[in-house]
């Protein structure tokens, strides 16, 4: 197994990680943190095909992180202040209880 | 695969598995924590000293202060005497297995992955810098203006509602 | 210019404030509204004689004239001015309009005292007086119609003013209405004028319409039947001036106007307003006269004059002989109002503006002396206006006789300690003068005849005798005595208080002394007007045209004076149900005289029956002919609607409805897909993604 | 072994007196680690520079307290501790030894956990506390060729640690189960997300003028004199905002007064550590402590030239000297200024940062970018100082605006 390979298996299993907690946890914070655990296990993946790949000094991956990580600042900002406001209007922060968009 | 790379593998997806089961919100959020520095630890092991410290700058920093200020500010940082998990939790689980089976095996298998380790780049804070600001202006700007926007956003949904009480007390 | 002049409109805006600061103050303020209304009058007489005074001692240099105009407004590329004039005619009549004003306001004063509206009162009359001053200063025919028509509407509030009574209503409107139709008249007069000239100034330094430049071009200017356009505008100015004053055949408001306060009718319906139309003529004098042959005394003769000494002289006669038959106190003196205005009419017909104006301002006081009489002699009797009523009222209301005594004889025309004697000559004298023809003259004659006969009766019914109020009293006050306990002396009549009783005393003064300003010996007057020179010449009193003429109206006077004490002073009615001795002698002229010649009925039955199937005809036109094209458009849409939702119902949505029905019967179908839950969203997006994985790898190895 | 020491004599031989003093750790270090195999070497030289940080700083920290009681007494006109001297003798060294009882005391202390205290996250909370704040050391540069590990990125790595503060403040107080705690805890993460933001951005000009995040370089770019003067860059109108800014910024920072409302004693007892005590409590105290020296050391190194000295005439004295000098110079600005300014209310507190700091310091980016691409002469002095100055009135008097000098109105608590 290469470096690389052993990078990737990491990633896929951060995701997979992620994933079930996203999909399974009832609490809208935690499916958030699931979905930023997704974004990092893809990020890791840029960072070590940069770290491995063919042309290392275009920076091409590092740079998709930094973009990658601001845009999850922003996310996780936008993410929990609509937490906070479902949370003030129902009084819950439990997602199987937000459900008014059931057809 | 160095030793430091298997150790710190291990600790950032036990945190990351901590933080998507404990029971406490809090706990889980310090778990996040614990796998996001591991993760900043992982991106220095491939070379990558800036990203990492962006990582535990903003992840440490600031999404994860974040996070526990939303659990306490939807009460949910006490344990919860009722169930965690949503209903159909175990079709979640089939489908993340499948999915990390199916990942794995790809990764595995695949004939397209490079076979050889190149050293490790020579890159400096400066050479970032300077895509930064010349090829990579446009998306910088842009990242600029969507955090500006995301902010303003954030505010203004997270903003207290003004009471609509009116004058014979009643909360409408 | 003199300062007078700069501010004459001071004197009708001042009671026009007063009017306003009455109108908006709180009900019950009746002493402000008083002082307001008596104090502005007061202040505006005061300005007024500052006024008369700057136009003294202007004899033999022509006639003293200032104006001061402004524009006002802007129609099309031209100005339209408003201003004042004054002149030797509106001096007097400021003095005239604000003194007999303001004593009548004090009278008010005590005769509304216990009206609960005395507010409204006098904030109406407060108006009407700026109203009147503002005709009078008027330099601008535009000017003077605003103000003609505050003067009818206030006329109209104040007629009214007793609204609950029908008969009130009922006179306001007719008032209203008869005057609106001579004003038709005065409002063409006054486009045409202004179509002619393209002025409406009276006086404007040479370029006014009563000046030479324009009345010569009025002149030339022929229209139907030959006649100058100056001749149709004169006629038509005096229409409305025979509307105001209640000339035949217009006449008929003026006696119904009496429904008012005994103030008002005082006011309005004798002293001022009813001499607006005079004066109007008096004003217009110059559009009156343009182009006349100048006759034998000076006089100028022209179509436009001649109609209007023939329609005072027919007014005199007319009315006069009504008001020998008639029995309401003030119906009598409206009547005579009337035919005294038709010798004001005729004066100025045959005399010029010096002779009608003199007699009109010699029966301003005394009429309004009769008027106010009058008013005290009623309130003295318990709102009893029935003559037959009355009588032996000289014991109990001494002053009031006096001074009634005083203006019957001044209106009768008892020589020379009279005024009314002195103007009503002089008109006779003209009338004797006239060229034209000698019938007005004799018309008049008999008129002062009538005059001398009714006023002797009214006065010798209501002082001489023995009281006969209490007759009817007493029949049907039974019931009333048992729990009123009114005394008997509470029914006898009363003296007036001194509120009442001061202003006639002064009324009676002038209308005796007034007289000697006009006489042929000293005709200052005549030249205060005309500005021309004069000389107190006591010879002229002797000259035989004039003492023939003073010795055969003498005459008649003291034949109707005669006449009407022997009928009626000597031997006293007993009952007030007796008949008339003229009744007795002559019932069908009795009765003819007693319902005014039929003319209100003949008007019923001619111009108002007219107006009825006129109206009927434009409302059969309205519900048939209008009413059924409106249905026809009606029923044509109505049907092209039904069309339209039958293609709208059966052909355009029955495809649409169909589609939508599927499409909803879908969508509802897929919606069942969405259950609300992130989290299933996401399992799906994880099964998708295995299947992308799935592809990928098949599609790389393919 | 022999010939590698050689070796190691032989860089520093012709060095002078002066320089071999200033190099004296240098040298002894690379002796130290001529002596230890090939691969052994980074681990070796990590420890050395481990315990070196390790005792100079808490050795100063444990000055600094008596320092700052006796300070602070002095200021409040009285004693302060003036007893204890050198144990076992009659020394007493002006009461400067009270800090050995002191740590006796806290160590040998009674440690109470609440019952229903978190007790795992209540015990790892200190540690989480300690570690960071010591990391950030190592990209500090003490002294010329003196830092432990000189990243390329080293003052992103300094934030970056700073970062982790924060969580740990948060464990002490959610973990602790005590509303004052968890208060104090929440005071103070706002105080600290609202002031890295000015602290950064005025950290970000010298960077933008430098060129690197590199300490090393920026300190090496402050190293020139003209006329005898350094070319610190708070000598210049930006750098000098900026130096403000990043002072009053850390002051809040590291929770000091007039900023100290996350331990105000007259409101929350003690803040986040209240249901601390004994080694923990004394633990937190050492950490607070350390993350100030950490963060006077980087404002030293970014705005006063770091171990330069200010006039070419004493660069003879030894860059650490230099060094520690400075910072124990701006401690002792700190401990003047906590005997003298009142504490804030919050929301003052919140105003100043992003009301006043945080566009004084946006505009600071400016005039230095300015500064920058300005010919070099007195004109952009002008212009510079101009901006700068102007900025100032205007944040200053919107400042000001809402803050009405009339009869004080007294305030509930809701």
């Amino acid at each position: 197994m290469t470096p690389l390979q052993g990078c990737l298996l990491v990633s896929a299993l951060l995701f997979a990680i992620g994933f079930a907690g996203a999909v399974t946890r009832r609490h809208a914070i935690l499916a958030l943190v699931g979905i930023e655990l997704m974004l990092n296990a893809a990020n890791l993946n840029f960072i070590a095909f940069w770290r491995y790949g063919a042309h290392p000094e275009a920076l091409t991956g590092v740079m998709f992180v930094i973009f990658s990580i601001a845009i999850a600042a922003a996310e996780a900002a936008v993410g929990l202040a609509l937490i906070i406001a479902i949370y003030r209007h129902k009084k819950t922060s439990n997602l199987d209880e937000v459900k008014e968009l059931k057809g | 695969m160095s030793l430091p790379f298997i150790i710190i593998a291990f600790v950032t997806l036990f945190a990351a598995a901590a933080a998507m089961s404990l029971r406490n919100l809090v706990h889980c959020a310090l778990a996040f924590v614990v796998a996001f520095a591991g993760l900043a630890a992982l991106y220095l092991q491939l070379d990558a000293q800036f990203v990492g410290f962006a990582q535990i700058l903003v992840y440490v920093g600031a999404i994860a202060i974040l996070i526990v200020f939303a659990i306490l500010l939807t009460r949910s940082g006490d344990t919860p005497n009722e169930a965690v998990l949503a209903p159909g939790w175990i079709y979640g689980i089939a489908v993340s297995a499948v999915v990390f089976t199916m990942l794995g095996w790809a990764v595995l298998n695949s004939s397209a992955l490079p076979k050889q380790t190149p050293p490790a780049p020579a890159t400096t804070v400066k050479n970032i810098g300077d895509l930064l600001m010349t090829k990579y202006v446009l998306p910088l700007e842009i990242i600029g203006l969507l955090l500006t926007a995301a902010m303003i956003g954030a505010v203004i949904i997270a903003l207290k509602e003004p009471s609509k009480t009116d004058y014979s007390g009643r909360k409408t | 210019m003199i300062w007078i002049v700069k501010n004459l409109w001071l004197i009708p805006v001042l009671p026009l404030f007063a009017a306003g600061i009455i109108a908006v103050n709180k009900q019950p303020a009746r002493k402000l509204a008083a002082t307001l209304a008596i104090g502005s009058m007061a202040l505006g007489f005061l300005l007024s004689l500052c006024a008369f005074a700057a136009t003294l001692g202007h004899h033999g240099d022509g006639v003293f004239r200032e104006v001061f105009s402004f524009p006002w407004i802007q129609f099309g590329g031209q100005w339209m001015d408003i201003g004042w004039v004054l002149d030797p005619l509106t001096a007097i009549m400021l003095m005239m309009v604000t003194f007999v004003g303001m004593l009548i306001f004090i009278f008010s004063v005590g005769y509304m005292a216990h009206d609960e509206n005395f507010m409204r009162f006098f904030c109406f009359l407060a108006l009407f007086a700026a109203g009147m001053l503002g005709v009078v200063i008027a330099n601008n025919l535009f000017l003077f119609f605003v103000s003609w028509e505050i003067v009818g509407l206030t006329s109209y509030l104040l007629i009214g003013f007793w609204y609950h009574k029908p008969s009130a209503a009922a006179a306001a409107k007719k008032a209203f209405i008869t005057t609106r139709i001579g004003d038709l008249g005065l409002l063409l007069g006054m486009v045409w004028l202004y179509a002619e000239t393209g002025t409406l100034n009276f006086y404007d330094g040479g370029k006014g319409c009563l000046e030479s430049g324009a009345l010569a071009t009025m002149l030339t200017h022929a229209t139907i039947g030959g006649m100058a356009v100056s001749t149709m505008i004169g006629l038509l100015i005096f229409l409305g001036a025979v509307g105001k004053s209640g000339q035949v055949p217009l006449h008929v408001w003026l006696p119904d106007a009496m429904e008012g306060p005994t103030p008002v009718s005082a006011l309005i319906h004798a002293a001022t307003m009813v001499a607006a139309g005079v004066f109007l003529v008096a004003r217009v004098y110059p559009l009156m006269s343009v182009g006349g042959i100048i006759g034998a005394h000076g006089v100028p003769v022209t179509t436009s004059l001649t109609v209007i000494t023939w329609v005072g002289a027919i007014t005199a006669i007319f009315a006069a002989s009504i008001a020998v038959a008639q029995n309401d106190i003030k119906r009598i003196l409206a009547y005579s109002t009337v035919s005294q205005l038709g010798y004001m009419m005729m004066g100025l017909g045959v005399g010029g503006v010096a002779v009608g104006m003199f007699h009109l301002i010699t029966h301003a006081f005394f009429k309004a002396l009769l008027f106010l009489g009058s008013g005290s002699v009623i309130h003295g009797c318990h709102e009893e206006q029935d003559v037959r009523k009355m009588g032996g009222l000289k014991k109990y209301m001494p002053v009031t006789f006096a001074v009634y005594a005083v203006g019957m004889l001044a209106l009768a025309g008892f020589p020379l300690f009279f005024s009314g004697f002195w103007s009503k000559d002089e008109i006779l004298h003209s009338a004797h003068n006239w060229p034209v023809s000698h019938i007005p003259f004799l018309l008049g004659c008999t008129g002062a005849l009538f005059t001398a006969f009714y006023m002797t009766r009214q006065v010798a019914l209501v002082f001489f005798g023995s009281y006969r109020g209490h007759e009817e009293k007493s029949a049907h006050g039974h019931s009333a005595h048992a729990h009123s306990h009114s005394s008997e002396s509470s029914h006898d009549p009363h003296e007036s208080p001194a509120v009442m009783t001061v202003p006639l005393i002064i009324l009676a003064g002038f209308a005796i002394l007034l007289g000697f300003v006009g006489t042929p010996a000293w005709p200052w007057f005549d030249g205060y007007l005309t500005g021309e020179e004069f000389k107190f010449d006591f010879s002229k009193l002797t000259e035989p045209g004039t003492l023939g003429l003073m010795l055969a109206s003498a005459a008649i006077v003291f034949t109707g004076l005669g006449l009407g004490w022997f009928l009626y002073g000597k031997r006293q009615r007993k009952t007030v149900a007796e008949k008339d001795v003229l009744e007795a002698a002559q019932p069908f002229i009795y009765k003819l005289l007693e319902n005014k010649y039929f003319i209100d009925e003949i008007y019923e039955a001619t111009v108002i029956r007219f107006n009825a199937f006129a109206a009927w005809l434009c409302d059969f036109a309205d519900q048939w002919i209008f009413g059924g094209a409106v249905l026809l458009v009606k029923y044509i849409t109505v049907g092209l609607a039904w069309l339209y939702r039958l293609t709208d119902e059966y052909f355009v949505n029955l495809g649409f409805d169909t589609g939508c029905e599927a499409l909803r019967e879908g969508g509802g179908g897929l919606s069942k897909l969405h259950t609300g839950r992130v989290q299933t969203y996401l399992r799906v997006i994880g099964v998708a993604l295995v299947a992308l994985i799935i592809f990928l790898i098949w599609g790389r190895k393919a | 072994m022999s010939d590698k020491i050689q070796q190691v004599f032989e860089t520093f031989k012709h060095l002078s007196l002066v320089e071999k003093i200033d190099q004296l750790f240098v040298m002894l270090k690379q002796l130290v680690l001529a002596c230890v195999p090939e691969a052994l070497q980074p681990l070796v030289s990590g420890l050395l520079s481990v315990v070196l940080v390790l005792s100079v700083f808490p050795g100063v920290f444990a000055i600094i307290t008596v320092i700052e009681r006796k300070g602070l007494g002095r200021i409040q006109n009285r004693y302060g501790p003036n007893r204890v001297g050198i144990p076992f003798t009659n020394i007493r060294l002006c009461g400067f030894g009270q800090f050995i009882p002191d740590g006796i005391k806290s160590l040998t202390k009674e440690d109470i956990v609440p019952y229903a205290a978190d007790k795992v996250v209540h015990f790892l909370a200190p540690i989480v506390m300690l570690i960071p704040v010591l990391l950030a050391y190592a990209v500090l540069p003490f002294g010329r060729n003196m830092t432990v590990a000189d990243f390329d990125a080293g003052l992103l790595f300094f934030f970056a640690v700073g970062g982790a503060v924060e969580v740990s403040v948060f464990m002490a107080g959610w973990s602790s189960r005590n509303k004052y705690s968890l208060l104090g805890a929440m005071r103070a993460i706002a105080q600290m997300v609202s002031y890295e933001i000015p602290l950064i951005l005025s950290a970000v000009t010298v960077v933008m003028i430098v060129g690197s995040l590199k300490l090393t370089d920026i300190v090496a770019h402050q190293s020139d004199y003209t006329f005898g003067i350094a070319h610190w860059y708070v000598f210049t109108p930006w750098g000098f905002v900026g130096f403000i800014l990043f002072f009053i910024a850390s002051l809040a920072e590291s929770n000091r007064c007039p900023f100290d409302l996350p331990e105000a004693e007259s409101e929350i007892i003690a803040g986040y550590f209240t249901e601390y005590s004994g080694f923990k409590f004394a633990l937190f105290f050492l950490g607070e402590y350390l993350g100030m020296f950490a963060i006077i050391g980087l404002g030293v190194t970014l705005f006063l030239g770091g171990w330069t000295s200010p006039v070419s005439f004493l660069t003879w004295i030894p860059s650490y000297v230099w060094f520690l000098a400075k910072m124990i110079a701006i401690v002792f600005v700190f401990i003047w200024i906590r005997g003298t300014l009142p504490r804030l209310r919050m929301d003052q507190l919140m105003n100043f940062a992003w009301k006043f700091m945080l566009p004084l310091a946006l505009i600071n980016i400016v005039v230095a970018g300015i500064w920058h691409f300005m010919c070099h002469d007195w004109q952009r002095w002008l212009v510079c100082g101009a901006i700068i100055f102007g900025a100032y009135l205007v944040l200053g008097r919107g400042l000001m605006r809402n803050q009405k000098l009339s009869k004080r109105i007294y305030r509930y608590a809701e």
